[in-house]
């Protein structure tokens, strides 16, 4: 394979898991090992070729210095389509996340529930007021006194708990709490074959 | 003193018998049982196991391997119909046991098939859904069901996680143990005499210390080794018991055991 | 546009929209308006053209019952360089025990999970449950009604499996090979007496 390709096969997969935030030229170049000037030739022609090419669905759009991958405007129909379509998880999807952060982080104002998701949560949070899942539960100290976000009684009863305590603890430490448990037995059972 | 050492774990005491047949190179139908009863007993003896449920376990395989030992030393009848015992499959002590390596065995490779193909799917990536909740009406958002318990909920916030890829590394360090095997065999000995010779196996861990807990546990196996004491549990994760076998120990002890 | 191109670019469009939650032939066929039949054939097409392009970072694949775009393995370095932390954290081998015996003996409880393991699992259960690898698919029969657990859809996604059936055999029952052996053993012996 061509360094050529192999290159733009690199950019492809990157652009394609950095999501929304794109990647700068720089980035890229760091990223691909790559020199800058030939990143920039290469974006360019990609650019052109996924314009070009009809039966390509995405393309390369260039944004406040950085780039990232998009659905071509063209299929903007199948893609309203899919949106009203109810098979679609990624609405649940989006409003569990914020579920899961404001029943473990509670109280929370929006910016922080954005801070920890990395998207914009506007819509999920009002979905979740609107099914009175959760409440405002007051105002945050400072300048602009945010609102501060919590669940209701109903989240309570939705999931079948007794009271907030009830919830199962968070999974992000216990792999490491099993890691932990290991090494030390295992500490143990060398120390006293050494000791 | 502090240690950092990384080496093979086992997943309980099947995981460690099969390592002993493996490393010893027994054939798994024909285990020779005081060879794999000696080592279970020194490994054992060496680990320190630091959760009491994951203790009581090792401690009646210990009891499982003594008693199928035992069992096996008997003589067969000879006395009987010398044919008939020939003919007769004559059920070997150790066929539970070895059904039961054998059914974990399978599962212990299929746990190893499944981190490779772990492995493989690390090595690409999906990207998360397009958020599509703004080209949604509010009314529609409104209407959509969420259909989900406490475990989707969670599983979301895994997911975002795994989006977030956080992660904290982790170094656990140990400090050496304090009291001596020794001694506390001889507490152990005290606190059953007290409880007039027989006491939940929960009993003899009052304490939350770790290193205590470890102590008093392979006390406990030494304890078993020489017989004087005897460990019971009616069925699979039901309570164990231990008994005091002999009262009066107190002169053997003494010689016998040294650090 | 010749037709079969627009739906290329459809299916692109949908398919990075839809990204881990991937869909179905059925949804793209609904969502293009393209017949099953056809998009059968194009989507096929097209994981072939995704593979063979060596300038592609990203290619079609089946995963838990929908086609999803990846990124190519053969890109791995580079995108790893770009997430935080590349060492995946990987699951536990208590965890992967209990996982094992779940896949393939599903549903199942804990007590017969502890039974084959010979050790208490309730910590790798509930480590996987929080994952959203495991989850609760029934209660058993009779006193006590315990609770069945079955993998997921996450679970197939995570170990890279089209679906359930994609799971390798369990590893052969060694007394099962050995019986075979003493059958074909005592099929010669009788064949030499027979014959």
């Amino acid at each position: 394979m061509n360094s050529k390709m192999r290159l733009m096969s690199n950019i492809e997969s990157l652009l394609f898991v950095s999501g929304e935030d794109g990647l700068t030229k720089k980035q890229l170049a760091f990223l691909t090992s790559g020199a800058e000037e030939e990143i920039e030739v290469i974006l360019q022609e990609m650019i052109e070729v996924y314009q070009t090419n009809q039966s390509r669905g995405i393309e390369i759009k260039q944004l406040a210095g950085t780039y990232q991958l998009v659905t071509k405007q063209e299929n903007i129909e199948c893609i309203q389509k899919l949106v009203e379509n109810p098979t679609n998880q990624s609405l649940s999807q989006a409003s569990l996340e914020v579920l899961a952060i404001v029943a473990y982080k509670q109280p929370i104002t929006r910016v922080e529930i954005e801070e920890i998701r990395g998207v914009k949560s506007e819509r999920p949070i009002h979905t979740l007021s609107a099914k009175g899942l959760v409440q405002e539960v007051g105002r945050a100290e400072g300048t602009g006194r945010a609102i501060l976000y919590g669940t209701t009684n109903e989240f309570l009863q939705y999931f079948g708990l007794k009271d907030i305590h009830a919830l199962p603890p968070l999974p992000e430490d216990q792999s490491g709490d099993d890691m932990e448990d290991t090494d030390l037995f295992m500490t143990k059972f060398q120390e006293t074959f050494e000791g | 003193m502090s240690y950092e050492v990384k080496t093979e774990a086992f997943e309980g005491p099947l995981d460690l018998l099969l390592h002993l047949i493996n490393r010893l190179e027994i054939d798994i139908y024909d285990i020779k049982m005081a060879e794999i009863t000696e080592q279970y007993m020194e490994h054992v003896h060496a680990m320190r196991v630091l959760e009491l449920n994951e203790a009581s376990e090792y401690l009646v395989m210990a009891a499982t391997l003594l008693s199928i030992k035992s069992k096996m030393l008997l003589p067969i009848h000879q006395d009987d119909d010398i044919d008939d015992d020939f003919d007769m499959d004559l059920q070997d002590p150790r066929d539970e046991l070895v059904l039961r390596l054998i059914e974990y065995k399978k599962y212990k490779e299929a746990a190893e098939n499944l981190h490779e193909m772990e492995e493989t799917r690390s090595l690409y990536y999906s990207r998360p859904p397009t958020d599509l909740s703004e080209y949604q009406s509010s009314k529609q958002l409104e209407l959509l069901e969420l259909d989900a318990n406490v475990y989707d909920m969670l599983g979301a916030f895994q997911k975002m996680l795994r989006r977030k890829q956080l992660n904290a590394p982790l170094h656990t360090r140990v400090s050496k143990q304090e009291i001596s095997i020794k001694a506390q065999m001889k507490n152990v000995i005290e606190v059953l005499k007290k409880g007039g010779g027989k006491l939940s196996f929960y009993e003899l861990f009052p304490m939350r210390d770790k290193n205590t807990i470890v102590t008093t546990f392979l006390s406990l196996l030494e304890l078993m080794k020489r017989q004087i004491i005897q460990v019971e549990q009616k069925s699979n994760f039901e309570d164990l018991f231990v008994h005091l076998r002999k009262e009066d120990i107190e002169s053997e002890f003494e010689d016998e055991i040294d650090e």
